[in-house]
């Protein structure tokens, strides 16, 4: 292989470096005795330069999307432009603290206030709030704003209907907000009609969706299941995560659904910084709005302010106001790229993604026929025979420089490989997985299970990991001890 | 993004003549198009647009800043910001595939390593995404870890706090009852502590330092009078380098606010929910861990484990429903405290403690006003209170170049105000809060 | 080995990308058509996302201070703190343009004013230009100094003697500056006292030195050899690029030079970005004072200004004020170091280096006894006799993870290999370099005629690049095209 | 650095008992110390000393500048910024070790084949300290490729580049002989050039643009008066993507500046000299050059060649003293180079001539006021003339915000601006020019 990620040996802090410093520091003159604390955290001292060629060693053996190609389906792992990067580390931007009067804010409200209309106009929404820190935070507070807005209305509904290709942080918030979940299969991978109807009643608190689905199949019926929803008197919660397969050419509110969410941090361009922060913006249809949480950013006459005096708001969901941090780059993203521009981005999306799937299916199954947005579900079932599992063909790709897909998601699809390859990579990198990746397809299993030979370690014994649970230093040398 | 001839090619491929024939399967009826967005800016126009709105903020960081109540203007090193600003950490997702992600889960290893030496609890998780949802989850574990109905907590707890434990706790229907605090001391009232743990109490939070600013001596016989329900403890992480640590007294789970090791204030987010528990309780704790393993080479390797509690795999029946967290905020911090070591968090608390008792003691010289309020001992933070309402000795102070601290929610506390002193403040600083608050107030 | 580099197929930016934007731009209306160039440059066009992947992969390939030790001798590749990057990339640093008037740059003069006098200070010189862009430039700049100071003296010296030790700058700058050049053979490593006094005489401009010397040996008689250049109206030349060697501890001024050159990015913490830029601030003794470059910062009163008004100086050696960025860090970096830091630095580079040679010469010849300063000088000429070459050596510690030092040089000892640690290395650091050097000594002669194998190509053709002469793309096709 | 506890180790294994005695070999009479530098600040207060101290400037990026004259305010995208971040490209040595250092190496040959493109030279070298010191290592560089002692220069050449110039002629005894410029249209006198091509006359100069902004349109010709002697052809290197570049006229040599392509004017340094050639001359090129090989696999790689023309190995028979160099500012402007391509090129020089002459015009507007005062054309950069002193304007003109351009040292032009206009200048900064202008002067 020509690729090779870069390998260090690098030690532990704890085995590399000590903390010699003795800085016989008391409290007693500050602290009542029995409250201080007597030795030091263990915790190693590093020069900086030494700190920073720990962290600069154990950085070049991560594979990010500026290294090379990251098609994780529903993660939207496309490149994030870096003068986002900056405008969030202005000083006049990271500065400011949270419990500053709305007289010093007034630059963060006001692109607050426009952040939440530019996101109300893309969703088709009403209102938005902006405190939900991630897409599973923005379910959770709308589970619980469909809960109020019930509630409110006298009604006891106790469950949410969603379909089983759904992304496990739907059914995991709403229970979080105190639902039961029933679950419906799906139908050649869209919703069964019949299964919903059959679904919901007067106890369906909401159903939850996205669309397209995370099979990359856009639900045409949506209407219909609106309708069937919003019969029985739920609502609908639509999982935005997949926004970039939909900006300017529907929204939700035109599909008909109550509450959305989006993930500003995949769609709206901030880098996923190894897992987070991200922000997960929630927007209503005007019969909710009351119920989102407070503050809102609102404007009377030229001045902004933080609007608390909302009497049906849920109350609080996070500590201060959300991720203003990514709130702030999502903003600087929709700037620049503008309507026309975040239009083209979900038209390239959606052609790179179904370029793709017209390259993969050559070679792998596509369950379902037709049209995707902007992901695609391929299976190596067919790799099965020879031993092989979808697993191995994603480990082998690392050789070949690239992040593998998202793989045994959605469980609908046997050794499901889930790629999105997202708005911003070329035709050049796609002809470029799309041959590594039928060229994987015909290596021989031994290769295959043995992959991958070129990142900086071999396969994980994964499960001796969650046998051991050795979590920290100190669990590592009680286990050595052992 | 792709260029015009390749755009063509692709489509030629797909044997269509444009990307409209892409949306063929969007039902005419329920297509949009985004009317209200202007086109988009190039980047020099983007910069200047953002750069002259921001420019109407006023930011506490280039003020004497005293504000505090959860979010902590610490010195950020330089250093700290080159290991974030590493594409490599800052671009990558989530490590699902831990062979190419080594570098990451490594140094969210040594971030789990040494929060679990500063908090002395056996495991912490990787991220939540702040104290208050950290506390909501603290609650939502620990009734999944005894019966019970009713989670007793301070009743000097802030609102926002308040206001997001609450959400929490709506799902699973839980009551919260607040017991009472000494008005002298600012400490837990035992007494009234005691007389609410009745059979239905399945835990009990302890803020230490509360939101009075002040750190609870009784956490041993809170402990014991809890029995074996559940100790949720709630620090000042930083604090930690100079008072006992919630593994030491017997917390069942520990949270904290991590922002202040290595992350600016940023308004209030992101910030860094830390989390940490007794290892018996490991398989009911929410969020990510990392543990550590080998490849089959023999090469010491790590990846996440446990993730049979996530979403992911469990769904309804997870944990929790948290997916992304605040990763790159542990990386900040991780990075943070391998510069400062346990010698300089303790050299980082000391001044603090020392800058806010002089800045106690110029508050107190002037006429009317007094600090700290509460008897009880405090860390960097306490309450202060003076001749005028709080707003506005804010807003006048502010005018000044001071932010003197935050308002207080009690009731009764209108002339009371919250104030925080970091590494940030100078001799000077507190020079000018005290003639700043002479001025106002005379 | 554990150590691997990272390799991405990173082809040329011409063969993945190309620039298909038709402008359509045509400059008639504001150029005559004769001067119009009739077509774009031949430049390819990269999005975004695909530039940065580019030069991200390329660096992955690249092995920098942050990423391990670099104990190249002569350089000084120390880690130069991350502050001062960010002091030198504020706006109020970076934004300022050479044509301000001085009333606008009244932070820049000050910082350039105090600047002068630190490192006159520290050098023991009497005034400093700042002008200077590298260490060449300066010690250029210098032997102009020296020229016009004795045309002003009514004298025409023509010779600038120096030792055969020292850097290839110093014969190369005196030539430039119109000197024949007479070098001197070393003896014990030192300079040749006899030697000396036969080579200067009223022909001599300067004596250009070094000291410590190349090997890292200190002149110990640098007295007498002032007093032998001094006595024949030569004037005594100091390279100060290893000042890291003796900050503190003694000065070119005490010692009798009379111009020094400092290598700010050597010593004063700049990083070296490849090869550059640096700067290299030209310190001479108060007879010389006025020959110096134009203009200075100066004060007057409270105000700063750029003095140009210097009848005597040779005028300007840089089309503006030198390179400000570097000036900037060296600033911040003595600020943050203070006199007290500038001097534990060198306990710690000489340290370093003392300890490290210790342990190499339990395996290493390491010619001429005696204490070293910064640097020493190991040979290789032992392992000749197996067939194994300095050059053999230093690629195979590429494969430990280590960049290797400087080899080849000085041209006195044999084989050399000069290695400098840097003051910025912990112990843990030189033990493992040295553990790893010794391994390298002792493996067999294939193994070392085969390395590296761990860096991202193994051994190069450098001859035939010599012979070939691809110095472009436009070279490259037109080569394959034979 | 070390830790306390190693020091003590590395003493002792050297059977030494403080760091004292590494220096026992420097004389007692030639010790010193450092007496006059304050003891070492910490990371914060160092931060806010340097900042404290910027602050007394004014950036002229800050204002709406049209400074020019060598050094030009281009916008740089964020995305160079990152590229010449990355640690490994800005802690690297000159790549002496190839095989660790392919990354480098590859975008410097980048930037080589890119500048070929763009200045139709063959070769084009890894950079010079500036277009100064480039046009000093020019006039060796031919005066080594022809018999001769004068080199021609034009009239025009701004007093820095001559004064430079001057230094670098001095070692080899080369005169400079100056030829007249057309009063009216501020391009070369032909008669004169040819009248003083004697026959000591190695070589000459041609600056297009010249220091008064007007692109020279006689290359053909002077190329031929000059006959087998060396052109050298100072150029605006931004302006190849519009003019005629020296590759096209046959010069020998040619130099610019590099700095407009991805680096800030920061002060005037870092900048970025570029030197390209023909092939044939390309053994008596000073600076680094970066050659295209293989390595034993096989596999492409680069390398430093013909290091034999360079000091390291030549010693004083080197082509140049140069040894540290500008490598970081060409890998700037490789990236800036790539992000732009040429169609960028074309897209920024003509936004820049388009705005040069709205400006132009403005300027005339004014009462007594004229722009530009030659008839040559123009690239982005004009000469103006105003009915009062320069120095009077500019100070006046930058109360409000105007940096109005570059003062002239050529006899007769004390009224006289040097303007320039890069794509950072708007519509409302020319507006603003010419309502400040219109203020001052009346
Ligand atoms: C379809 C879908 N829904 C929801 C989420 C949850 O978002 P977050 O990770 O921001 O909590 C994700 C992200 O993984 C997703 O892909
Ligand atoms: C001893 C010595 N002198 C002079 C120089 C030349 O300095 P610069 O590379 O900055 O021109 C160097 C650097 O290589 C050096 O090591």
């Amino acid at each position: 292989m020509s690729y090779r990620q870069a390998r260090h040996d690098v030690p532990l802090v704890y085995e590399e470096y000590s903390d010699d410093i003795n800085t016989n520091i008391k409290f007693n003159e500050y602290l009542p005795k029995d409250i201080i604390r007597q030795a030091p955290p263990n915790i190693p001292r590093l020069c900086e330069r030494d700190m920073v060629k720990h962290f600069t060693q154990l950085s070049q053996m991560n594979f990010g999307v500026d290294s090379g190609f990251y098609p994780l389906g529903s993660c939207t792992m496309k490149y994030n432009p870096k003068i986002n990067e900056e405008m969030a580390s202005l000083p006049d931007a990271c500065m400011l603290h949270p419990h500053q009067p709305d007289s010093q804010i007034q630059g963060t409200l006001q692109i607050m206030y426009e952040l939440q209309n530019m996101l109300a106009h893309i969703t088709g929404m009403h209102s938005m709030s902006l405190q939900p820190a991630a897409g599973a935070h923005g379910e959770f507070t709308g589970m619980l704003v469909a809960r109020a807005f019930h509630e409110d209305n006298g009604q006891k509904r106790d469950q949410v209907v969603l379909p089983d290709t759904s992304h496990g942080t739907n059914p995991a918030s709403a229970a979080m907000a105190g639902y039961d979940i029933v679950t419906i299969p799906s139908k050649e991978g869209r919703v069964d009609l019949d299964a919903l109807a059959a679904a919901v009643s007067e106890r369906t608190a909401a159903f939850m969706l996205t669309n397209p689905n995370t099979l990359g199949i856009f639900e045409s019926d949506v209407t219909e299941i609106a309708k069937i929803v919003h019969g029985v008197g739920g609502l609908l919660y639509y999982d935005g995560a997949n926004m970039n397969a939909i900006m300017g050419k529907t929204s939700p509110g035109k599909m008909g659904f109550d509450i959305v969410h989006l993930n500003l941090h995949k769609t709206f361009s901030t880098p996923h910084g190894g897992g987070g922060p991200g922000a997960g913006p929630v927007g209503v249809v005007e019969k909710l709005a009351d119920f989102l949480p407070i503050p809102i950013a609102a404007k009377k006459g030229e001045q902004y302010h933080l609007d608390y005096d909302r009497p049906k708001s849920i109350g609080k969901v996070h500590g201060f106001h959300g991720n203003w941090g990514v709130l702030l780059r999502a903003y600087t993203y929709i700037l620049s790229e503008g309507g026309n521009g975040l239009t083209e981005a979900t038209e390239m999306a959606v052609l790179n993604s179904n370029y793709l799937r017209q390259k993969v299916e050559k070679y792998l199954e596509i369950p379902y026929p037709g049209l995707r947005k902007h992901e695609f579900v391929a299976s190596g079932s067919a790799l099965k025979k020879n031993g092989v599992k979808t697993l191995d063909v994603a480990k082998r790709l690392i050789d070949h420089g690239f992040h593998p897909p998202t793989v045994y998601f959605p469980h609908l699809v046997e050794e499901s490989i889930m790629i999105e390859p997202t708005e911003t990579e070329s035709k050049a990198t796609l002809d470029a997985f799309a041959a590594a990746l039928e060229k994987v397809v015909g290596e021989s299993p031994e290769v295959l299970h043995n992959a991958p030979t070129c990142a900086s370690v071999r396969r994980l014994n994964e499960t001796d990991a969650a046998k051991n649970l050795i979590l920290s230093y100190r669990d590592y040398l009680a286990f050595k001890a052992r | 993004m792709a260029q015009q001839s390749d755009k063509e090619q692709m489509l030629a491929a797909l044997n269509m003549k444009s990307t409209e024939e892409l949306f063929g399967d969007i039902p005419k009826g329920v297509r949009s198009e985004i009317t209200e967005i202007q086109n988009g800016l190039c980047e020099p126009a983007t910069r200047s647009r953002i750069s002259s709105l921001l420019a109407r903020n006023r930011p506490a960081g280039k003020m004497s800043s005293f504000l505090g109540g959860g979010s902590y203007d610490f010195y950020i090193p330089s250093a700290v910001k080159s290991v974030t600003g590493r594409s490599e950490f800052l671009t990558s997702y989530t490590p699902y595939q831990p062979e190419t992600s080594q570098g990451l889960l490594q140094v969210l290893f040594e971030y789990q390593s040494m929060m679990c030496e500063l908090t002395g609890m056996d495991v912490v998780n990787n991220s939540l995404y702040d104290y208050s949802t950290g506390l909501g989850e603290a609650a939502l574990m620990a009734s999944r870890l005894k019966p019970g109905k009713v989670f007793l907590i301070p009743e000097t707890i802030s609102w926002p706090r308040f206001s997001v434990l609450q959400n929490y706790c709506k799902g699973p229907g839980i009551s919260l009852v607040k017991y009472r605090y000494d008005r002298k001391t600012g400490l837990t009232d035992i007494a009234d502590f005691k007389s609410k743990l009745s059979g239905d109490v399945f835990g009990a939070l302890v803020e230490t330092p509360n939101c009075l600013g002040v750190l609870e001596s009784q956490v041993d016989e809170i402990r014991q009078a809890l029995g074996d329900r559940i100790l949720v403890a709630g620090v000042n992480a930083l604090s930690l380098a100079a008072v006992r640590p919630p593994g030491d007294y017997g917390a069942d789970i520990m949270i904290s606010e991590g922002q202040m090791f290595g992350n600016p204030t940023n308004f209030g987010g992101p910030m860094l929910g830390i989390m940490g528990c007794k290892k018996t309780h490991v398989r009911k704790m929410p969020g990510r861990v990392i543990g550590l393993t080998d490849d089959i080479e023999g090469r010491r390797a790590y990846c996440m484990t446990l993730q049979t509690r996530e979403q992911h795999i469990r769904r309804e029946k997870a944990t929790s429903n948290i997916c992304s967290n605040e990763a790159l905020t542990t990386v900040a911090t991780a990075s943070y405290l391998a510069l400062r070591g346990g010698s300089g968090l303790r050299e980082t608390a000391f001044y603090t403690m020392k800058k806010s008792r002089e800045l106690a003691k110029a508050i107190s010289a002037v006429k009317g006003c007094k600090a700290p309020v509460f008897s009880g001992s405090y860390f960097n933070e306490f309450v202060a209170s003076f001749p005028v309402p709080a707003e506005t000795l804010i807003e006048k102070m502010s005018e000044k170049g001071v932010l003197p601290g935050v308002e207080m929610a009690l009731d009764g506390m209108e002339k009371n105000l919250l104030v925080a002193v970091t590494d940030r403040i100078t001799d000077a600083d507190i020079k000018k809060y005290a003639q700043v608050l002479k001025e106002v107030v005379q």
